[in-house]
This record gives structure tokens, C-alpha cells and sequence, in this order.
């Protein structure tokens, strides 16, 4: 266990923040929100090319080896500069599901275009009755005579928008048995509804009606697409959860020298120790929150799958606690500007609403979390 | 004190409830009950109809249109309305700036104004917070110069309420520019299709723009359009602040709608096949809050009932209700846009500036769009009308002199 | 419907915190602390001679009529001037159930010794398993020749050190019904267990060891004995949040002066900010807590007994946690100090945490009234 | 950065739970688990128990007897003594005065006190606090005055822990009374068997008396007494304090205590048939702590693996872990109490005063008694070591600059 960065690692993440901070400028954001703009493909693509898509993926499946940790460098320093390109979900988390499929070709094709930007990926698993959990579904797979027929609607599919291809979840009709597909984004009897998210980042619903896939583009089945797409989640889960972390530092940049700067009754808002104590309390979230996602990451190299889904959940449900009640307060110190789009810090908060709603929200992994605690427990 | 049942108050109540069923359009309680803002059009609209019953100014004396009800019964027709999904009225008139008039207004002023109000004519929105002059309200610069029988402003407001709903603009101005902050400062109505005038929308966070800024570039407005003397507006201001923290401060009624729509919101979704109000933790999370509401309507009811006294916080409690109501807004509105899930995500436009889109379909379920914007809009609450740090200044000073 | 106290209200609360002001001073608590005096026979014959053991009981019952908002005025008095003596669980409790009890004889009797002071009377319902459930516990009574034996134990018995009678819960051992006997406290078979709570008032165990009761001091059995003492249990609930309330009161009145007599940094400690903000807090609790107990009298007046029983929890849930709260702050403002005897502020603190545990805690009082709130919602 | 597992440290922590399983006594051990303060004698006798092993110091440099562990095995060593309930060493001796002699002091100082500590032969306590000083320590006035080769010593002191047990007082006085605050301030080590020392046992909430007031009536202290310059006390007290807070701040060891026995207890304790540890509201805030003592214990790790850098909070992370610490502390305790029940509440003597008591059984179950002293204790975590609203203080001028 070594948990300072090393080198390399250093390297990475001020790279990341170097390019995200020039790229992502604040008013190209806006401009981009004003004429709604979810996904620039120019940029996914430059993305793609300084390998952060493949950088989490091991060399044997075609990836740069390395690990989650260096994921979550790159999405702390993107949620930073409020990033509306979606790196976690449509980047990490695809080619973590991509890359567990070895044996399946039509998946190591599509990993190959992943890491290299040239096509757009998402995962349609959620749907309202899920909460986080990706075998609560109501979609249904039909066996064809050539492959199979899916029918049901997928929420809160992000790159849903743009994607080229699609991996979807559904349940198979005759035995109950879950199926992970990757279908097509333009095939016939899929439809969009929704337009975007709160935080203007890309996510609608996608409604498939009879959408024909083969057998070839099924890449799972059972418990073992189910232990793929777990694994792959919570993986993901940490990312975001490290975007977060990138989130509420922003928000505490953002906000110090505001107050400084503002005055009221003629003095500086920041000689005020209300104001000052609840800075000291963001800063000390965003110590914790980055100390969180360190135990989740421990826990991704070291625990068995549900130890590691029940600690990934309780680091979720803590770093979304702690992060919107830090963002929140970026807010509540900008006074009313905070809550127009002309200040940033507003954008910190919708982004954690966002990844709270991402993946299972706040109360659904601290049951999880706490599910797994009792068990632990040995009777009395 | 004693906790009989009081028929009066149920019978009234129940009056309410028989209007509010034969005279809320279905459609107009919809949009209500939903998070939306309630738009220009439906204010109004609502507003006429409560005039014809004389129901739309509750809390006027009754030589300028009131129904000469007691605080209690204000308390509960306001309860019913919320609860019903009725349109929130033109707070700025009916109860912000018509006080202000038929108090410290001419003859002339009266007849002028407040039919318009008081009949839904005319929507008033108030110009009071500056760029530089937010909860420190009295460092505002906007000025005002005497020229003949007109004064000419030129200056700028911000976070004006539905600015861009407004028909005619309360706002404060700088008469005297060297007197000291409070002194010196004038009360003038203002009507906002004067020449000079630009109201320019503010991007709100989830969309839409129910806030503005407000220019003014030498609008010439006429003397008579000065309320009580020149020079006296902050003492008008201070009248108008204790009427807005007092009778909305808590925002009780609202609270209980919060309430009402997360039981029905968590008895609908489902996590797999279990209803969220069936999870433990969550319906103690509900449990607590709706038991903190009820302690915050006694403390209102304890207000109306007999006014500040020692044990429910004396001068103190608009202070306490402003703040423990409004954090407790921001509880309930993050639990309902939690509890809708993945929708609780995604952006829906504003009907009320788009009312277009009211007949088009938003994916997700009905109670869904509006949930996101009522959040935001809370968000502001611990900010406007004097941040709750202020609030908790006053407090600290009304009630122990630190 | 009427919010301000009447004029006898008024009355009744004046006597009481002028009386509770003159008697209990905190020289004189220290020194009864000190020789672990818990409760003062001639002090309780005043309080009974002030009236006030009889004033939330019936005329018809021997009191003299008025209502539990009485009781929770001078409570109220009461714990604001920390008084040893346990008026709410020694006086209100038990004069609930005798009154109760119209046609048991004995019971009549008690009640009168009970109002004029003469007896003293504890209620020992409670068992580790109880946590605020007057069902849940395994004391047994077993019939005898003439009468009854009862075996188990019991705790938290406020009063049991000095009781001259003692109300005591047992299960019949046969049919498993709920019995309510009136016991001699010096009866054989009883033994004592443990000194005194922590805010050094009276409280301790009871071990009863085949006591025996004769048939004419069974008050109660089965169903009716339950609602009896749920009924008391809820009068006294409310009437133990009352003296929360002027706990809070008294702990926000000592705290006040005290930071601004005390100067650190070369300041007063209320010129800082964050200390003023702090007691604001707590004068919001005050008022809320007020209130709070308001909405339980309601209920008390107008619920039948499942959502009587459901407020009556929700209020103590409520009125505990921000009480303790409260009165923690009291002694962080006081610093050092604060954690020792010599100040009166942790008294406060100390009876938050009695009253928290006495009838049920915080989490099990919450519990009740979240089942009772989802229990009213329609089907979906 | 990266977590694989290390064997090195797995080996080491096997190792030290072997040495505890052979050398800590069984009833040292039970007393230690439950919430009574270690009193004098275990402090002492487990000392000496560790200075047979050569482990008695662990942060020690080798020339003075420490074992050259690495941060990270005095890490594991503190978290394992303290999950098996080893007493708690003499703070005053071994964390603080130790290094501080063995930094600041004379060669005789250290060959004539050291070993004492080392050994668990003397008990110190700390004199720093006074009556108009807490945290605002500079303030302090207790004076020493040369007079030949002694200085006398007039005032008081308070706070100190474990007075009681004292045998050794090390002590700022002010030497330069005409100097700024800081200035002036000298470091002396002081036999609390001179003439003229009166200790004063505090009564604490709960009943016990770890707490002393010492007062000083012409105090005759040996000049070779003093540690390091005249007048320099401060600088070594910072040394002292910043000891303090980054090896005791969080006290994470303490807090994983803490869980491990609320899930003890809430297995065993029942709601009628049902253990406490079934009712889904408990367990999610027993949940909730948890995670949030690993993201401390995380944080601990950090700064022991790579000292004080922007990303782990800076030079403000010892108050952070300080603040943090000692409020999850008190939440945990506070929970403590609540599920013993009914025995939360009762009042239990301090065996640690009078262990003639040890032998009575207590009424309640055996891990009732102590936990109420753990909570009152607790509650002055957030008073002491420079009150929480200081550390937020500092956080933010450290951080921010404010």
C-alpha cells in the first residue's frame, strides 16, 4: 500500500488538470449550455487521445494497464473545470463491461473504437425501479429466429443522445434470466425522450419497441453479466465519486476569494466567522470526501465483490451526503448569485445532485452499505 | 391555554374547501400542486376569481376590499389554498406594496392602485436589492433626481421577483445622497413600461428565469407616484419587511404541501417492488421532518394567535420562522427530487415561460417536472429576504443583546 | 382552541417558579448531591401542599380538576430549577393510573395519600427489553392461594429507593396477560439494585423475588391495565418534555451572561460570531420545543389513543434530540467548566439524558410515530 | 499511490496482537474496554509491562529506548492496544513531556527523566491551562521568580488530567512579566511533592475527579528544573502541542473502540425480541459512522505515510482530524449510552478512585458501567486541546487566509 501518488500518477493528474482547465473555460460552458450542447465528439476525441479511455483498461483487452485510481485523477481534475463531456459514464464505465467480455468479438471491436474515440458508448441498465440495484429491471429480451427482440424504457441513460452503440439490460421473456446486449444506437424501434440533464450534461430515456438484435451482440448472461455489470458499476460508482471530490474543490476555490472580495456592511464577507467556520467545514468535507473515495479504491484492489459493492456504496452515499452540503454552501455564499448561471459555483451543486442521482442514490447504497455491516455481525 | 376543538375555525374552513372545489380550475391546481413557479397568467387569473368572491385580499381592512377575517382565519384560508394547489397571487400587490399604500399612500394613490390589485389587473414586482446592497439593503445607490413634477432614476435592481411578469415596479431610490444609509432613501411606484426602463432576465440554475435585473436609465416618473413623504422610505421599507417575514417568513402551508406530495410521490415509486415509504430509513427521515413542520405551524399559529410574547420568542420569532422554515424547505425539496429517482436528473422547461409546452408530454412521471425548479428556488430562500446568517444575527441581538 | 396561557395558567406558572426558584437553589442541590440526597420527604409534602399532585386529576377522582397542561407549567418551573425531586414520574405518573382505577378501593386510597403528599409512589413498568413498550416485559405473576406472587426485575424505577408504594407490571405466568398490582414498598421479596441516575435523581432497580400481592391489589389485567398505563405513559411523556423545555430554557439563561462576562483573546466570548449564531440556534430550539410539546397537549385533547400514543412519541423523539443538543451547546460555550459540578449547566445536559432514556428513547419514540404516519397513508 | 496489500505491516500488527493475547492482563484488559479512564496503576504497570519488551516509547528516537518503528507501525500498534484495551499509557510522560525533554532538555535531564517514563516509574501531568487561559493559552499568568538557584512559583493552574495521579507537573510559567504574551514563557518540570502544591480534584459531571486544579503557593523549583532558555517556553510548547494533535487529535484508534462496542452491545441488547442492531434506523447511523471513521482513519494514514501536503488538508489537517475526531467521538458515545437502555442512565462510581469497588458487581450489564464517564469525557474532547470553534478558526486561516 503506498498512498501518495507516485510519478506517473503526479504526471497524469496535472496533465488532466492542465487540459481541463484550458479546454473547459467557463464561458464556453455557457455558450455551449445556451445552444445545447451536451457532447462535443472533437473533444471526446481529443480526450481520447491523451488515453484516458483506455488507461483503466488492462493491456491484455487492448487498454494502457494502470488501474481505477488513475480514473479517478482524470475525473476529479474534469469535475473541476465542470466538464460536460461524460467520461465516467460513457468512457470508464463501457469499456470496464467492454473489457470483460474477452471472448466476445463484437466487444473487443467496440473497446477498440471506445479507447480510441472513435465511436460514443453508453449503458441503458437503469430503469425507475432500479435505484442503483442493475437486476431490478422490467425490460424484456425475446428470443427471434435470428437473435432476439428487447421492449421496455431505459432512464437516465447518459450519452443516450449521441451514442453509437448502446449496452443494454433486459430480461429474457421465457426464463427470467438477465442479458447484456450491445445494440446498435440507431437501430430501428429505438426512441428518445427527454432532452438533458439538470447540470445541461447528456442523459434521457431510451425506449426500445421490439429492437432486433443477433446472438452475436449478446455479450452475457445470467449471474455472470450480472457480476460484469457490478463490477463495472462500482468501479464507475468511485470515479464519480472522485468527480465529486473534483467538485467541491472547485466550489471551495471558487468561493474563498469571492468572499474575499465581497463586501457588506464595509467589510470584507470574509471577516465574518459564521462564513469563515463554514469554509473550514467544506475543506474539511473535501479532506474526508478524498479520503472516502481512498478506502473505496482499497477496496476495489482488495475485497471480495460484496464487500467491495457494500464499502463502494457506503463511500457513495457519504461523498454525495458531504458534497452537496459542501456545494450547497459554495452557494448560500454567493448570496443570490449563486443561484443564476452566470457564477460557476451553482454548477458545482447540480453536479453532485447529478451523480447522487447517477448510479443509485444517497439512501439506497447506505442500506446497502449497512445491509452488509450487519451481516458481518456474528449472532448473538 | 387549552386545545379544544373550535367550530368556528372548522366551519370556516371547511367554506374554503367547498370554494376551492367549485372554483379552482382543475388545470390551474395541476400546474399549483406541481414545483413550477405559478406564472403571471395564473396569478392573475386566480386573483379575479378570488375578487369576485372577495376573497383577494385577505388581510386589507375592509374599506379597501378585505373580508375582515381574524388572523386565524388568513392562516387557513392561506393553508387551504396551498394545499389545494391553488396559484400563489401577486405577492408584490396584495401583500407587500397595497399595505404599503392604503397605510402611507394619498387618497389619490388608493383609488389609483389598489383595485387593480386587489381585482387582479395589475402585477407588481418590487425593486429593492442592488449588485452591491443585498442583505445590507440600505448601502442601495439607485438615485432619484427632482426635475419639475418628475424625479429621474437612473440606477439598477437585482433579484426582482417575476421582473419579468411585472406590470408596475415598488422600488426604493436615493433622494438624498448625503445623508447617511437609512436616511434618505424614497419609496416610489414606478410603471414599468416608462421609457428607460430594461428588465433583463436572469438565467436561473435549473432553467428558468423567474429572477431579473432591472435598469434604469433616466426614467422620468411622475412626483405623485412618491409614496408618504421623500426621504422616508426606509420606515415604509421596515413596515413592508415585517409584513413579508411575518406573514411569509415560515412558509408553514408550504411546508405541509411538501409534505402531502412526498407521501404521495413515495407511495407511487418503487425501489424494485417496494415502495419507498415501506423503507425505514426513509420514512424517518420523513417522520422527523413532518414532526418539525408541525412544531413550526404551532409556532406560527402561536404568532397569529396572540401576537410576540416571551415564550414563543418574542421579537425575535419572524427571525426563527424565516430561517428554521426555510431549511426546512430545502430538507423536503431535496427529498422529493431524491425520491422521483432517476428523474429527480433531468431538466423539464418552464411551462410559465413556455406555456406552449403545457400540452406536450414531459417523459417521466406527472409530479416530476417543476420538482427540480421548486429545489433551486429553495435553495434561494435561506438567501433572500435577509440571508439566514443575518437572520441569525438579529437574534442573537433581540434576544440577548450580543 | 386558546394558545395563551388563561390567567390561572398564569397564576399556577408564577407560583411555580417563584417556589421552584426559592427552594432549589444550586448551593443547596450541591450540598443534598453531595450527601447523595435524592429525594426530600419534606420538600415533596410542600410541593404536594402547593397543590400541584392533584391538579391534572378529575375532581370526581379526589384532584382538583385542570388538565396535564398544568403539570407541564410547573414541570416546566420545576426543571428549569434542576429540582431533585421527580414530580413527573413520582406524582403525575402514578396519579394517572390510581385515577384510573375508580373502582379499586386501595387505588382510591393511594391516590389521596398520593395528592396530599403523604405516600410516596413509584411505577415500575419498565425492563431492559421495554425501551418505552409497557408490553414488552417478562416479570411474572403467579396466582397463590389468595392472591398473587410476582418475580422479576424491573428498572429505571424512578422513586423505588424511597417509595412507600410501588405500581408494578407483571405477566400472568399462565395466560400470559398483562397484570397492574399496587405493592407495599417494603414488602418482603423486594430488593434495591443500584444508587441513582446520573443527574443524581432517584432511579434504580427493583428485584422482585416471589412478592407477595393479595387479589385486592390487583388494580388492572389484560387490555384495560394496558390502556391505563399507555394513557399515563403519554400524559407523563409530554409532561417529561415539559421539563425539557425549561431544561433548554435554563441552560440558554446561564449560558447568555456567561459568555458575556467571560473574555478570551482580550474580547467577550459573545462578540464572536459563531457563539452568537450558536445560541441563536438554541433559542430556536426553545421555540420549536415549545411548541413541539403544544402539538402533543393537542393530541392529548383530541386523538384517540393510536395517534395519541403516535404524537405523544413523535413530540419526546423531537423535544430529546434538540434538548440534548441545546444543552450540550450550553456547556461547550462554557468550556472547561461546563463539564463540572460547580456550574450548573451540565445539570441541564445531564437531565436531557435521563429524560431521554426515561419511557422510551429518542429512536424507538421515532419508530412509533414513523409507523403510525406510513400506517395512514392510502394504498397506492 | 496504490493498495496492495503489505505484508510487512500485516506481519508487524500479527506480531503485536500475539504479544497482547500473552502479556495484557485479562481484568487490565476488561477494564480498559470499558469507558472508565485508565486510572494510575494500569497506566503504570502496562508501562512497565511494554518497557520489558523494549515498546514502552514508541516515538522515541533509539538512543533514548524507542523501538525505531516506522509511523506506520506505531500506527498499528497504538490501533491494536487500543481495540484489545490496553490502558492508555501516561500521555504526559511518554507523548508529551518525553520529546520534549529528549529535543529541548539537558543531558542530566534526560539521563535523570527519561528513564522514569520509560519505565513507568513516575506519572507526569500537564500545567498549562489556568483559570483566564484556556484556549488562549498565551494568556497565562502562574509566575516564577529567580531566587538563587530556585524559582518560586505563585498561581494556579487548571484542567489537568489525571492530577490526582501526579507525580511529576510540567508547567508554563511566565518568567518575564513586562514581555508580550508569548514572550516571558518559560517550560519548567516541577516535583508535585514540594512544599506548597495543592491539588484540587475536580468534580466531574459524571462523578469522577480526573480532573485537577493545582495551585502553586511559593513553590521552590530548582533552577536545573527549567527546560531549555529562559523565556522560551512557547517555542517548545508549539513542539508540544502539534505532538499533541497529530498523534492524539483524531484519536481514530479510540473511535474504532467506539464501534466495535456499539456493535457488541447492539447485539446483544433487546427491544423486546429484537436486537437493537436489527432496527434498520440504528444500523444506518451506525453505518453512517462507520464510513466516516474510515474516511478518518484514512486521513490519519495519509498524513502518517507522507506528512502534510495541500491534497490531505495541509498544515491544517491536525485540526481538521482534531475537530472531526472529537465530534464523531461524541456522537459514538452518545449512542454508547443510548443503546445500554435504562442503564444509560444510572449513575456508576469510578472504579479508577475507588478500586475497592472493583469487586462489587455493578447492577446492568458489564459493559454498562464506564460508558457514561466515556460520554461526559467526551464531551469536553471538543473543549480541550484548543476548543473546535479555534481549530475551525485556524483551519480557516490557514487554508484561506481569512
Amino acid at each position: 500500500m503506498e498512498l501518495q501518488l507516485s510519478d506517473e500518477q503526479k504526471l497524469i493528474l496535472e496533465s488532466a488538470e492542465r487540459f481541463a482547465s484550458e479546454k473547459y473555460t467557463f464561458a464556453d460552458r455557457r455558450s455551449r449550455v445556451t445552444r445545447g450542447e451536451t457532447f462535443n465528439r472533437d473533444t471526446w476525441r481529443q480526450l481520447a487521445d491523451l488515453g484516458w479511455f483506455g488507461i483503466g483498461v488492462p493491456e491484455e483487452a487492448g487498454g494502457f494497464g494502470a488501474s481505477t485510481i488513475e480514473n479517478t485523477l482524470i475525473a476529479e481534475a474534469l469535475a473541476k473545470a465542470q466538464a460536460l463531456e461524460p467520461y465516467t459514464m460513457c468512457a470508464v464505465l463501457p469499456a470496464r463491461i467492454l473489457a470483460a467480455c474477452p471472448e466476445v468479438e463484437c466487444a473487443q471491436a467496440a473497446l477498440a473504437a471506445l479507447i480510441a474515440g472513435e465511436q460514443v458508448f453508453a449503458l441503458a441498465y437503469s430503469e425507475t425501479i432500479s435505484r442503483g440495484d442493475p437486476a431490478a429491471i422490467t425490460t424484456r429480451a425475446s428470443k427471434t429466429a435470428d437473435g432476439w427482440a428487447i421492449s421496455g424504457r431505459k432512464t437516465l441513460v447518459v450519452g443516450g443522445d449521441v451514442a453509437d452503440q448502446v449496452l443494454v439490460t433486459a430480461l429474457d421473456a421465457e426464463t427470467s434470466a438477465l442479458h447484456l446486449f450491445l445494440v446498435d444506437g440507431s437501430a430501428k424501434g429505438i426512441s428518445r425522450e427527454g432532452d438533458k440533464l439538470v447540470d445541461w450534461t447528456s442523459g434521457l430515456d431510451l425506449v426500445f419497441d421490439g429492437v432486433q438484435v443477433t446472438e452475436g451482440e449478446r455479450l452475457a448472461s445470467g449471474d455472470d453479466a450480472l457480476a460484469i455489470i457490478r463490477a463495472a458499476l462500482d468501479d464507475a460508482a468511485v470515479v464519480l465519486c472522485a468527480e465529486a471530490v473534483g467538485a467541491i474543490e472547485g466550489a471551495i476555490e471558487v468561493t474563498a476569494p469571492y468572499i474575499k472580495e465581497r463586501h457588506q456592511y464595509g467589510v470584507s464577507l470574509s471577516s465574518f466567522q459564521v462564513l469563515q467556520h463554514r469554509m473550514a467545514d467544506m475543506a474539511m468535507e473535501l479532506v474526508l470526501a478524498r479520503s472516502a473515495v481512498m478506502c473505496a479504491l482499497h477496496a476495489l484492489s482488495n475485497a471480495e465483490p460484496v464487500e467491495r459493492s457494500a464499502r463502494v456504496a457506503g463511500c457513495k452515499a457519504y461523498v454525495t451526503r458531504i458534497g452537496k452540503w459542501a456545494t450547497s454552501q459554495g452557494i448560500q455564499l454567493h448570496g443570490g448569485y449563486g443561484i443564476t448561471e452566470e457564477y460557476s459555483v451553482g454548477q458545482y451543486y447540480k453536479r453532485l445532485l447529478v451523480i447522487d442521482a447517477l448510479l443509485g442514490r444517497q439512501d439506497f447504497q447506505l442500506g446497502r452499505y449497512t445491509e452488509w455491516m450487519t451481516a458481518q455481525l456474528p449472532a448473538a | 391555554m387549552n386545545f379544544e376543538p373550535d367550530y368556528v375555525d372548522t366551519q370556516f374552513r371547511e367554506e374554503v374547501r367547498a370554494f376551492l372545489k367549485a372554483k379552482l380550475p382543475a388545470e390551474m391546481a395541476a400546474r399549483g400542486r406541481s414545483g413550477f413557479l405559478t406564472g403571471r397568467d395564473d396569478a392573475l387569473a386566480w386573483q379575479k376569481i378570488l375578487a369576485e368572491k372577495g376573497w383577494s385580499v385577505p388581510h386589507w381592512p375592509a374599506e379597501f376590499g378585505g373580508p375582515s377575517w381574524t388572523a386565524r382565519q388568513r392562516y387557513i384560508f392561506d393553508e387551504e389554498c396551498y394545499l389545494a394547489g391553488a396559484p400563489v397571487t401577486n405577492i408584490g400587490g396584495v401583500g407587500l406594496v397595497g399595505p404599503v399604500i392604503f397605510t402611507f399612500g394619498t387618497a389619490e394613490q388608493k383609488a389609483r392602485f389598489l383595485p387593480g390589485i386587489r381585482n387582479g389587473d395589475t402585477f407588481w414586482v418590487q425593486g429593492f436589492s442592488e449588485p452591491g446592497a443585498g442583505s445590507d439593503l440600505a448601502s442601495l445607490r439607485t438615485s432619484a433626481v427632482r426635475d419639475g413634477d418628475h424625479y429621474v432614476v437612473n440606477g439598477q435592481k437585482i433579484w426582482t421577483s417575476f421582473g419579468i411578469f411585472g406590470d408596475w415596479n415598488f422600488l426604493l431610490v436615493r433622494t438624498d445622497p448625503d445623508a447617511k444609509k437609512q436616511a434618505g432613501i424614497s419609496f416610489l411606484l414606478l410603471d414599468i413600461k416608462s421609457p428607460g426602463v430594461t428588465v433583463r432576465p436572469l438565467d436561473s440554475l435549473e432553467g428558468s428565469h423567474h429572477l431579473a435585473e432591472v435598469f434604469y436609465d433616466n426614467v422620468r416618473v411622475p412626483v405623485e407616484n412618491l409614496v408618504g413623504e421623500e426621504n422616508k422610505g426606509w420606515s415604509y421599507t421596515k413596515f413592508l419587511l415585517f409584513n413579508e417575514r411575518a406573514f411569509y417568513g415560515a412558509e408553514a402551508p408550504a411546508l405541509k404541501r411538501y409534505l402531502q406530495k412526498i407521501k404521495h410521490i413515495a407511495s407511487i415509486e418503487r425501489a424494485g417492488s417496494e415502495p419507498l415509504i415501506k423503507r425505514p430509513t426513509f420514512a424517518a427521515r420523513l417522520a422527523e421532518m413532518e414532526i418539525e413542520v408541525a412544531a413550526i405551524d404551532m409556532t406560527v399559529s402561536r404568532v397569529i394567535a396572540h401576537g410576540l410574547d416571551p415564550r414563543n420568542g418574542g421579537d425575535a420569532v419572524g427571525s426563527i420562522l424565516k430561517a428554521r422554515g426555510t431549511e426546512l424547505a430545502q430538507r423536503l425539496t431535496d427529498m422529493l427530487v431524491e425520491i422521483v429517482g432517476d428523474y429527480g436528473a433531468y431538466h423539464y422547461p418552464d411551462t410559465n415561460e413556455e406555456p406552449d409546452l403545457r400540452n406536450d408530454p414531459f417523459t417521466g412521471p406527472d409530479y416530476a417536472p417543476g420538482l427540480m425548479a421548486e429545489l433551486v428556488y429553495r435553495r434561494a430562500a435561506s438567501i433572500y429576504g435577509g440571508a439566514n446568517e443575518v437572520q441569525r444575527n438579529i437574534v442573537a441581538k433581540t434576544l440577548f443583546g450580543f
